[in-house]
């Protein structure tokens, strides 16, 4: 009942007409129901997962089709719920577990990153914790500095948990189905923003074609979304949107951009990313996350430690290292926003 | 409600009008809050986006502290703040204009509704859940350090009170005897969890016995005997004694923020009839203590405060983009 | 001590045994700790390097909870694991050679003393304070979803009490009745702090009633009510009926970790003479259980399974340098 | 009572004739003990702080001087107290709390990341938190994967608070100082082997001289710790005395390496850097942290962003991206030993 899709690793993810579309929240809970129907170890658990079905949607409908059994609401106790998933999984379960936001990590980072991540090694590969670890990142509504970060650099940078970041329904859903059935930890951290809500400004892209059946986006493969050769930009999640979107624009202009969705961190795509710089010798990464000591700093030092002389350009478009501010004119002057990341290719390419 | 409190005629009047003045705020917030946000709900948009968590219903509590609080004291509080800054006398004009995420805020538009920071009164508060409560024991040990008599109130959700913030910060209150009150809001839900799927015991009072503290549960809603509740947990602090917890059973009226249909929540349908301001107002009219006259000056009084507030609000400048960067580090800021 | 235990001699025996083979054990990895640390005490050196918590003294805990538990049941420890692990049947081997970061240890060598798993036996350890225990309410958790009466023991010092972990993990376990039974050992110290400067109630069974569970404390380190306590406490969660909390006063014989001065330590002149061991051994002789003949018996079976399994850990071989990055993840590692 | 010495900047600290020495451990509690003189606010709070002087001795013999009013043993409850020392701040009072473990982040980050380091940009500026926390850091000696870790990229990717790290006696105290004075939330990260404990097999640099008077030395300048013209090497902390081994090894051989000690990560000092490899062209990065999306991107980042071209060579000595491993001979094989900054450098030059 599963296929895997290779060809989209190059491919943009684009609805073939006819095709059925899913906004990215109902792609995310469609991979999750489909996979407790195929293996009853899976559950899912976290706070308002139940009966609200979830805060950002990624698990509505669950608890209608499952029960209370697999659907779990849980009292604001990270630490233990999440510790329970690590248990669980330990002894062959599978859970989905939801961290609400992904500003909440430091309540509960413990058993993230000190047992999620290291039972494996630790054990020297006795014990294996099959779970998934879901989160909301992002910003761009005025949610101020506890609600709209990133953070994906965090988890990225701690060893032992595989960390993908979808931007679109197609790899959503992909992704999470690739997350469930892995043996490894994963951290699945969706933008807000890609995932198509009612009441949220959103992409025309984070609704898309999404196959019925079951099928799984590999961990660890970047997508091309777009083929250029002036300028590379490698990005993730929200920022792919606006990406494509500015290439779009100055495509009329007739500058060629390639934009690399990196949809993994854990493992980084090193190669699709060097193999795209080779061709445009202009990097540009645009990234939500913290700009220093994050992803930015990762995708260039993994080029240059390569091929010193590669590049001719590189710059970063990414939140300049100051919480999020609340008022709206502050938090724009510091996401990556469409006009940041146009001038920053503009900048490439006059070069 | 017979007049067993003890209380002032004019105490009453006072707890009442102060819970007036935060309906009226939360009314005028609500109101702000969906003017500019159709067709179709957009949180981001409009002149005040963002989550909003508004406290219609929970006004006995933060008028049962607000009375016990003098010049000096602090106070923390959760996501859901507005009511207990109101009664702890934070300005309103600055707390609204960050609201609106104007310059004049109290954070010059940089934190917003769930960061709201007024070192003039000791307030500050955290959209982390219980995450507010260790900043309070903070507070309380350089109040006791400078020699005051001052207290720390810190506030949270019921929900909150099952996360690990919580025990370790009635633990260390407790081991250290600092003058800190902690009041839980108990609204029966922490978003779409009931109380019943998120605690395991009826009453929080119940867990001041694991630090050795006295504990509390006030039923009912019922702001006089908060304010009881509340006066003897802040004397206690005063003299020395060490920490309380107080748990108030109180009401969500509305969503747990804006555009939060509600669809599981079976128990709305009685909320209106629960609701303490109406309750309030006729036992004291039957009291004698106020005429219906009274409580429509009372209205108007607020309105005009508030309404001053919001137009404060709009009239402050809107922060310069050129501006996101400043305030990381203190560099170039004087003190 | 009267015979008031109901137990059986084997019983008395078998937990006197336990007690013996732990104490052996941590008198011989003491013994390898220090062998080859000097001149001067350098924590890395040696076969058998970093910090070293042993367990000397709290084998009453260990030998009370292994004793009612089963095949299929549940195990997670703190940094100080050894007597548990070996009370619940841990491989001693392949245990010891994990303590010597060897290939044919529980974690080839990856985890060391603090991080041993036996998925065998389902035990696990953890060396971050109380974060032991919300993995135990997951392993609960499957047990009960596999339709077994299997539990799961979560145990832990008196001062991981006061980590936010517990509150949390207490409440969850209590809500959704898992079959868990937490235990904590109280050796009235957390390194150099003692539990007057770190727990606000004398007694932890105390904050039991937070979560509506039962509460019971063990005073005075004795094995057979350990074994009590946690026999009710056990059939409780095997009969579904949810989790218990234990706490044991028990006894730190020894520094926090090798090295410790324990210059801090007033209490450390009694100690000897509380040490659980000789006082058992004179209980049971004096109740005819056993004679000193047989207790020497038992010291000397004791003595050979820890030298044998020391000298199979010495012969195991050290894991190679280039395999270091294998068992990040599973790829490549068959299931 | 206070001097400021700045030639330290680009001079090695080396004891000079006569003057006195100090461990690092001594030196830190020596600036807090003065700073605890001079200001009255300054309190010291933590587990086993007190009569046990700190785990790794950066408190030795401040409950003597000062008493248990101003020296503060706590419960195991790092919300609680990493939070109370921020609500202390708020107030006025100038906290220095030691977190024991750095690698215990995870139980009490929120207070960190979300209270500490963003209350002054929520407030405005209008609340400062100034509030030192330190923490030990580091392997080497076999404490397995959850007391080995060095994690300061994760601080330092995460706005609002300034991040040090001393490598030497000298630093550290004026670190300390600058640390306590500053009106911004610091993270004062030190590494167990550069402490100078008698328990712990240290490298001589790790006891040095330090002037007996109050000085600060700058939050956010790096110090060429050894000049030298043909590869720059920049490090930090117990990894500044590996590559020093190395760098003299390598001049018999005449081969001239720079050594830059970064000393702060937040801010980091990117004009150190790229002075330095403008002069060299070849860069190596030594980091006991986690390699990917942490420091040692960043800091090739920072250079290649400003001038793409003056690279020739560049790479990476660090953790790669795995727990710290108990066994010795696995902790070393992934530890940024002098073996493998050698080879580095000797990889470096024959290009
Ligand atoms: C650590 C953490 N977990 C989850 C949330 C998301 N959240 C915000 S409010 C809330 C419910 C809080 O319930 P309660 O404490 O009862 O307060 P109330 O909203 O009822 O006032 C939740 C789960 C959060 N802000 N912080
Ligand atoms: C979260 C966390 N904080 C601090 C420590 C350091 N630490 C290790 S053991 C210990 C004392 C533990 O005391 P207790 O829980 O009573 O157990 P005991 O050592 O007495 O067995 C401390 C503070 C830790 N490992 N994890
Ligand atoms: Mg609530
Ligand atoms: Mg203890």
């Amino acid at each position: 009942m599963s296929i895997t899709i290779e060809n989209t690793d190059t491919l943009p993810v684009e609805p073939e007409p006819g095709r059925r579309k899913l906004s990215t929240a109902k792609a995310v809970s469609e991979a999750i129901a489909q996979q407790m129907q195929q293996d009853e170890n899976v559950f899912v658990m976290g706070e308002d997962v139940g009966s609200y079905g979830g805060i950002f949607s990624a698990t509505t409908g669950l608890l209608d089709e499952f029960g209370p059994d697999r659907v779990l609401d849980t009292p604001i106790s990270e630490t233990a719920f999440i510790g329970l998933g690590i248990g669980a999984a330990v002894e062959g379960l599978r859970p989905v577990v939801e961290l609400m936001f992904v500003d909440f990590f430091g309540v509960c980072m413990d058993q993230i990153y000190n047992h999620m991540a290291k039972i494996h090694y630790e054990s020297g590969g006795n014990v294996r914790v099959p779970m998934v670890l879901m989160a909301a990142t992002g910003g761009g509504y005025s949610d101020g500095a506890q609600h709209s970060q990133s953070l994906w650099g965090t988890f990225a940078h701690l060893p032992g948990m595989k960390v993908v970041v979808p931007s679109n329904p197609y790899d959503a859903k992909g992704l999470m189905t690739a997350a469930i059935r892995s043996d490894d930890p994963v951290v699945y951290l969706f933008h807000k923003g890609v995932m198509g809500l009612g009441w949220m400004k959103k992409n025309p892209r984070s609704i898309g074609a999404v196959p019925t059946e079951a099928y799984e986006v590999p961990i660890g493969k970047a997508r091309v979304a777009r083929e250029g050769t002036d300028v590379t930009i490698v990005t993730l999640s929200l920022s792919v949107h606006h990406s494509l979107d500015v290439a779009e624009k100055l495509a009329e202009e007739g500058i060629s951009v390639e934009v690399i969705d990196l949809r993994s961190l854990v493992p980084l795509d090193r190669d699709a990313i060097l193999e795209s710089v080779r061709k445009t010798g202009r990097l540009v990464v645009v990234d939500e996350d913290y700009q220093s000591f994050g992803v930015t700093g990762e995708v260039i030092a993994s080029v240059v430690e390569r091929e010193p002389g590669v590049l001719t350009h590189v710059s970063r478009v990414a939140v300049p290292d100051v919480p999020l501010p609340y008022a709206r004119e502050l938090e724009y002057a510091v996401l990556p926003t469409p006009a940041r990341i146009e001038a920053a290719v503009r900048e490439a390419v006059a070069k | 409600m017979a007049d067993t409190s003890g209380l002032t005629a004019q105490s009453r009047r006072d707890l009442l009008s102060m819970m007036i003045l935060i309906r009226t705020y939360e009314e005028a917030i609500l109101r702000e809050y969906h003017a500019d946000k159709s067709p179709g709900f957009d949180i981001g948009a409009g002149l005040v986006p963002g989550e909003m968590h508004l406290s219609a219903g929970q006004e006995p509590v933060a008028a049962g502290i607000g009375a016990h609080l003098r010049e000096g004291d602090a106070l923390t509080a959760t996501h859901r703040p507005h009511h207990v800054a109101i009664a702890h006398g934070v300005d309103l004009r600055r707390m609204t204009a960050e609201i609106f995420g104007r310059e004049d805020g109290l954070g010059r538009g940089r934190g917003g509704h769930m960061h709201l920071f007024d070192p003039d009164r000791h307030f500050s508060c955290s959209g982390i859940i219980a995450e507010g409560l260790p900043p309070a024991l903070g507070q309380a040990f350089a109040l006791r350090r400078a020699g005051t008599d001052g207290v720390a109130v810190a506030v949270t959700g019921e929900g909150a009170a099952n996360q690990g913030a919580f025990h370790e910060s009635l633990n260390l209150a407790a081991l250290w005897k600092l003058p800190v009150v902690f009041v839980v809001e108990d609204n029966d839900w922490g978003i779409s969890v009931p109380r019943s799927a998120s605690t395991s015991v009826p009453s929080n009072a119940a867990r001041a016995a694991a630090y050795g503290i006295p504990g509390v549960r006030v039923e009912d809603n019922a702001v006089e005997a908060v304010h009881a509740a509340v006066g003897a947990a802040v004397a206690r602090a005063r003299a020395g004694e060490g920490p309380s917890l107080i748990e108030v059973h109180t009401l969500r009226l509305w969503g747990h923020f804006e555009g939060d249909a509600q669809g599981y929540r079976p128990d709305l349908e009685g909320a209106p009839g629960r609701d303490p301001i109406p309750t309030y107002v006729a036992a004291l009219v039957a009291d004698g203590v106020l005429t219906e006259a009274d409580v429509a000056l009372i209205r108007t009084g607020a309105a005009e405060r508030v309404e001053d507030a919001i137009a404060f609000a709009k009239a402050s400048p809107v922060p310069s983009p050129d501006d996101a960067l400043k305030y990381v580090f203190t560099e170039g800021i004087p003190a």
